[in-house]
């Protein structure tokens, strides 16, 4: 199943980056709160987009990647549940990142042997599991009331409560930052171009002496991690989690945020993720009683007319004729990493 | 080679200008002054869409009923007050930005709803955070003050147990010699937790009772044939249900049909919906109420007030109100009573938000359904029950119950802060 | 000259047809063999079996007197026997450069790092030096998917060669370019092979371009050998002129 | 014994409705490669339309009052089925569907999703948020006595119904020219639409044949239960498990796999009701971990 994706530069030119960081960091303090939080959530969900996208790249489509988000929300949610000492949200969400790495580790070996749409229903498969768990194991999960995940401290520091939601801010966002630019790494190496070889000719890989099923095995691992990185996030950001972080239209989402924000750059998954989050809150503000056509509509409108999502719109604007310059202008980041 | 030495240096400069740029930056904003407003801006939260979009409509409907009567009347204290409402279906992290963007971007006074109890126990501590009045109408479960303590979530509604206590009592008056039990439910929290304080319940009042199947379907499926074979093979003196709405008629439908209702006394605690949906079809000798229902105890001539909301809203939604409706309009009544009750205390001036909240306690308001009284945030009201009877009333469109129970809310409600399933256990009697 | 590549009495056949029958050759350091036949005889077979990606069904192959016949494509590239393809296996979306790059990448065992970036100055330029001895001076920023045929050709063996095998087998790797390009690939290819002293066995239809570089031809028919020897020999050898060339005794 | 008699019916009663809502699915993703989410919309909408049209026909209720006569009321369900499938079907199909068949599964899967959220509030702007109870046909039939339990004879007829559509779906493909023509488009696009086959209208039909197939779920479950909003969302997961199970693409698979989800369901529920629901996804990953295209899936091989 091949998606379709331009070159995409990987990240802008570092001007544009640094200007970008500049106004995420200065502007939080100044617009209204529930905006501060959109982004907030925003960031968390874009980080297991953007997990799901480095699969992509290797076109395999997770469409089970709730399992990744539960799984880190859960394990915030339940150690605070058995009574964890520390209630800081550093921790929560390094414990969160462990298990859910831990799992993928697990149903990677799996995965790994999967391609297309097998891959897909397997994911689907593994995280309807967990959904059906988290639902059943009342006396554990509490069922679908959920457990409540909240947080009395970040990196040991207590902001005062009007200041908690722009520290969660800064928190989450000093983690994306962190996140995107490890996930950039792996996109620029030796192991992220072997993801695009897969996509393109997964037999030239074997030929060339170089185990298609390890390369995706050890893809999945930082994917599975970005899930639960994003889901102990949102954990902590709602203060509540319940079973259908796990369900598969949650699981749908996250794909189509993807498609939505477009796989050519390590920045789009966020993009999407933020474009996602502001469409649905204004479908359920503009037309409460039907928001979902509202929402569904727009999607549908960018996968007709958008095929490269929304980052691809960038490069066109970015550039004035598409595909050949392209080149140069990865060509240019290159250099910036001679040494 | 400098240029990637540089950016760390860049970076940090960076960070450092942005951090110093929000040092500067104004501080959260103080809750709201106490002269008196142009409007009172509320939010109504409950569902629209799914399995439960009916009753959200339904409680919807009454509140845009009853908010346009006040506003005829002249509003509250003499404010208009102006409406707005909001789906309540979706993951737990969208209702939170939902009411997120209520409070923040809408700036309302007051939100009132809140159906499903994992979107009420989500809410109320952001509620607590952003300090702003939030009455919950209906989500049930006892979880959500007895393992947090809030000061800005109200509940106007009694919780869960009213109806499975009130359940076990009704049988155990009903069916004196009854020996075996049997359970479906809705496999999540309202399910899990009405079987729970039932059984409890029950067993208080006849501990010698045995349990012959406890069954969780997935909630919404509708296809319960698995289930009732099972239950006809068990064959238990009595069945208690929660389940509620849509599927629940599904049940009934399926069941019928196979002559469940004949075989053992079935009870369902949210029952009464089924009769305006099934009207002419519902099965006789069903056990039900309507979570504290109202609508045919007493007869709606007997309270002017039900009568008249009857009335308004079948007039103006060519139908009869269905409990979650009742359930609305006793937030809504109760808030108005709040702030009547502080603009009183303050003799004429307008109180604060915390006045009004301060007013709520021990607030007692008439309703459709009856004197409610709250008390500490949390509400009790009676629990009714009855059977389904032949005599279909072409007054009302549906056959009316008869052998009718009235439970009075202090011996089906655990007494102000005593842990719920604990009071069952050690003082819940009928005498 | 020590014998590299072995095959023993190897079989393999899909349904009726006989691809490969009863084969045992030997292939010593450093020969540029050709192999010839109509089609269907089993040549790609052949070359399929030697790689691992068709298991025979009887006989052995040795690499080295190392048992290879169980391996997986992999692992038998691994050891040092490259192939490449009848139609070109790239990465299409990718330039001719990162093609290259990934190829060296995996030929130097550092394909898993994910933080070092592919594209490290010391590798680009040898990347570049592999592309120029084939011939791409420039346009080595060229998506792989706007090269004509004939440079897809090139860049499928050049990738090949990129892993510094010992024995590589060339499918066909004229096929496909038109007949004026032919011998300028072929060229190109055979230079650079024998430079660097690779054991080569190339797949042909071609009697000219065989008879002009291998130091070996192999006729095969249904799956067997019917001449193995000098070029000249065999085509001198009106039994090979017949099946081949369809020429009447 | 008895016990086991009746998991049995059950698990087939819940089988026939599983297969009618993944037939359709299988077929159309066998011939164009295509998952389709909105599948589950067109389940909702024949079960909306099948439920109002038998309440608007027959007033009365169970008591079947009405100008026609009851019996009337199957095949106003069946038409309702047609009706849904044969409009929305090739309407989807032409106007988005095909917009993106050449942008892999993925890009289509997505734009389903995209149908499935919008036709899920169209429902609700149709028929409002009542809830529909047209159980004539239900009722209708009454119950019958079997193994000490009385057991309903509607849901014999919904068997029925799955085995005569399957059998139909099965004759239309193996037998007749559209058939062959179908066929050979699966088996290879290109070829066939060089070979003159006008490949975009197989498509459409293929779709259109499978939305009728969902429809027909819709309309035939509709009386045994309440129509209610959202619906939908609950039939495409287990419609995707069980085809999975079978093998995508294989409508032979999509009744094995139905009938092995429906009885292992309907033995969890008798014996370890805690995990009727974890069962279903258990036996899918399983089968896929065994046997990673399915039960009947085919296998992809490629040649180099």
């Amino acid at each position: 199943m091949k998606l379709l994706y331009g070159r995409g530069w990987l990240l802008p030119g570092r001007g544009w980056l640094l200007v970008g960081l500049f106004l995420l960091i200065a502007v939080a303090p100044f617009i209204p709160g529930w905006l501060v939080f959109l982004l907030t959530i925003a960031f968390a969900k874009g980080l297991v987009v953007l997990g799901v996208v480095l699969l992509l790249r290797g076109d395999l489509v997770s469409f089970g990647h709730g399992l990744y988000y539960a799984a880190g929300a859960y394990a915030a949610g339940l150690a605070l549940r058995a009574g964890l000492p520390v209630r800081d949200a550093a921790v929560l969400v390094l414990l969160g990142v462990v298990v859910s790495t831990a799992l993928a580790a697990i149903v990677g070996l799996f995965l790994a042997r999967y391609r297309g749409i097998f891959f897909g229903m397997l994911s689907v498969a593994f995280s309807m599991i967990l959904y059906s768990l988290l639902l059943k194991l009342y006396w554990l999960t509490g069922g679908t009331d959920g457990l409540s995940v909240r947080v009395s401290s970040i990196f040991g520091l207590q902001p005062g409560a009007e200041y908690l939601r722009l520290a969660q801010y800064y928190f989450v966002l000093a983690l994306t930052v962190g996140a995107v630019y490890v996930a950039y790494r792996l996109t620029a190496s030796p192991l992220g171009y072997l993801m695009r070889a897969i996509y393109d000719n997964e037999i030239r890989v074997e030929y060339m002496g170089a185990s298609v099923r390890r390369a995706i095995y050890r893809t999945y691992l930082l994917s599975g991690a970005l899930g639960g990185l994003g889901g102990a996030l949102t954990a902590i950001t709602v203060g509540h989690i319940a079973p259908d972080l796990a369900y598969w239209t949650v699981s749908g989402e996250f794909v189509f945020v993807a498609l939505l924000g477009g796989t050519g750059s390590v920045l789009a998954p966020l993009l999407g993720s933020v474009v996602f989050e502001f469409v649905r809150n204004y479908a359920f503000k503009l037309s409460p009683y039907t928001w979902q056509l509202l929402l569904g509509s727009v999607l549908l409108v960018v996968i007709l007319f958008a095929p490269g999502g929304l980052w691809s719109i960038f490069e066109r604007l970015a550039r004035r004729e598409p595909g050949e310059t392209a080149p140069r202008k990865e060509r240019r980041w290159a250099l910036s990493w001679r040494r | 080679m400098q240029r990637a030495a540089q950016l760390p240096r860049v970076l940090s400069l960076v960070v450092g200008l942005a951090l110093v740029w929000t040092a500067c930056a104004p501080g959260a904003p103080s809750s709201g002054g106490a002269q008196k407003p142009a409007e009172i801006k509320i939010a109504m939260v409950d569902f629209m869409s799914g399995g439960a979009a009916k009753f959200g409509t339904g409680a919807l409907n009454a509140g845009k009923m009853l908010f346009d009567q006040i506003n005829e009347q002249g509003g509250i204290g003499g404010v208009k007050v102006s409406y707005q409402m909001v789906d309540e279906n979706g993951t737990v992290d969208q209702v939170v930005t939902n009411f997120r963007r209520l409070v923040l971007d809408e700036k309302v006074d007051a939100v009132i709803g809140y159906t499903s109890s994992a979107n009420c126990l989500a809410v109320a501590p952001v509620a607590e955070e952003l300090k702003k009045l939030t009455v919950i109408h209906i989500c049930g479960t006892y979880r959500l003050f007895e393992e947090g303590s809030y000061k800005y979530v109200i509940r106007t509604s009694s919780q869960g147990v009213t109806d499975s206590v009130g359940a076990a009592a009704y049988v155990a008056r009903m069916k004196p010699d009854l020996k075996t039990v049997a359970g479906i439910n809705d496999d999540y929290a309202w399910g899990r937790d009405s079987w729970d304080m039932f059984i409890h319940a029950l067993r208080r009042l006849k501990p010698d009772v045995q349990v012959r199947e406890e069954l969780w379907p997935k909630a919404f499926v509708g296809e319960y044939s698995a289930e009732i074979s099972k239950l006809q093979a068990a064959r238990p003196d009595v069945i208690h249900t929660s389940l509620w709405g849509g599927h629940m008629d599904s049940f009934i439908k399926q069941a019928q049909a196979r002559g469940l209702f004949g075989e053992s006394l079935v009870i369902m605690t949210t029952g009464e919906t089924a009769l305006l949906t099934l009207s002419r079809d519902v099965p006789q000798g069903v056990a039900m109420s309507g979570r504290g229902q109202y609508l045919y105890i007493p007869e709606p001539e007997k309270n002017e007030m039900n009568r008249r909301f009857i009335a308004d809203y079948s007039s103006q939604f060519n139908e009869i109100p269905v409990y979650p409706a009742y359930r609305m309009a006793q937030s809504i009544l109760g808030l108005k009573a709040a702030y009547e009750k502080a603009i009183q205390a303050k003799n004429g001036g307008w109180p604060t938000q915390e006045e009004v909240i301060a007013a709520w306690d021990d607030l007692t308001y008439e309703t459709p359904t009856g004197t409610i009284r709250t008390r500490s945030h949390d509400s009790q009201q009676q629990a009714v029950y009855g059977i389904t009877s032949g005599n279909y009333d072409p007054k009302w469109g549906f056959p009316l119950l008869d052998r009718i129970q009235v439970f009075p809310a202090d011996k089906v409600n655990p007494p102000l802060g005593t842990k719920t399933i604990q009071w069952i256990d050690s003082s819940f009697t009928l005498q | 000259m020590g014998v590299v590549l072995e095959t023993v009495a190897v079989s393999r056949s899909f349904g009726a047809v006989k691809a490969a029958d009863n084969l045992s050759l030997r292939f010593a350091e450093g020969q540029v063999v050709g192999i010839v036949g109509p089609n269907g005889s089993g040549k790609t077979t052949f070359v399929n079996i030697v790689t691992g990606y068709v298991k025979p069904t009887h006989g052995r192959i040795l690499f080295r007197d190392r048992d290879i016949t169980r391996l997986r494509p992999r692992e038998v590239t691994n050891l040092g026997i490259a192939r490449s393809f009848q139609i070109p296996q790239l990465y299409t979306h990718l330039t001719v450069l990162e093609n290259m790059l990934i190829a060296l990448s995996v030929q130097e065992r550092r394909h898993w790092e994910f933080w070092r970036p592919l594209r490290l100055d010391g590798r680009v330029e040898a990347a570049l030096r592999v592309l120029d001895q084939f011939g791409f001076q420039d346009g080595a920023d060229q998506r792989v998917s706007t090269l004509p045929e004939g440079g897809r050709k090139v860049l499928d063996v050049a990738l090949s060669f990129a892993l510094q095998p010992s024995v590589l087998l060339l499918d066909e790797p004229t096929s496909g370019v038109s007949v004026d390009d032919k011998f300028g690939v072929m060229d190109t290819l055979m230079r650079v092979v024998k430079e660097s002293g690779v054991t080569a066995v190339f797949v042909e239809h071609d009697m000219d371009v065989v008879a002009r570089y291998a130091d070996r031809v192999l006729v095969f028919a249904e799956g067997t050998i019917l001449a193995d020897d000098r070029p000249e020999a065999v085509f001198a050898n009106p039994a090979v002129r017949a099946h081949v060339l369809g020429e009447g005794v | 014994m008895e016990q086991l008699a009746i998991v049995g019916l059950d698990g087939l009663v819940f089988a026939s409705y599983l297969f009618l809502v993944s037939a359709g699915l299988t077929f159309i993703y066998g011939v164009m490669r295509i998952l389709n989410v909105a599948h589950g919309s067109l389940y909702g909408l024949g079960a909306y339309l099948g439920a109002w049209l038998v309440l608007r026909l027959w007033p009365g209720g169970t008591s079947g009052q009405g100008p026609l006569n009851p019996a009337l009321s199957y095949v106003v369900l069946l038409l309702a089925a047609l009706l849904v499938g044969l409009t929305v079907g090739p309407f989807l199909e032409r106007v988005f569907i095909r917009r993106v068949a050449d942008r892999g599964e993925v890009i289509p899967l997505i734009l389903t999703f995209a149908l499935f959220l919008i036709l899920d509030d169209v429902m609700k702007l149709i028929w409002g948020v009542n809830p529909l109870l047209a159980d004539l046909p239900y009722s209708m039939l009454g119950s019958v006595s079997l193994a000490g339990v009385n057991y309903p004879r509607y849901p014999f007829l919904l068997t029925g119904v799955a085995a005569l559509a399957g059998g139909l779906l099965w004759l239309i493909v193996n037998r007749t020219r559209f058939g062959k023509l179908v066929i050979s488009v699966i088996a290879d696009r290109e070829v066939s639409s060089a070979l003159g086959i006008n490949v975009p209208r197989i498509y459409t039909f293929a779709f259109a044949l499978g939305a009728v197939m969902a429809a027909l779920g819709g309309a035939f479950i509709a009386p045994m239960i309440s129509v209610v909003p959202g619906i939908s969302i609950e039939v495409i997961i287990l419609a995707f498990a069980v085809t999975t199970i079978g093998g995508l693409g294989s409508v032979g698979g999509a009744a094995i796999g139905a009938l092995l989800v429906g009885v292992l369901r309907a033995a969890a529920v008798h014996y370890a009701p805690e995990f009727d629901l974890f069962v279903i996804y258990a036996l899918m990953t399983l089968i896929l971990l065994v046997k990673p295209r399915g039960l009947f899936g085919g296998v992809e091989v490629r040649r180099i």
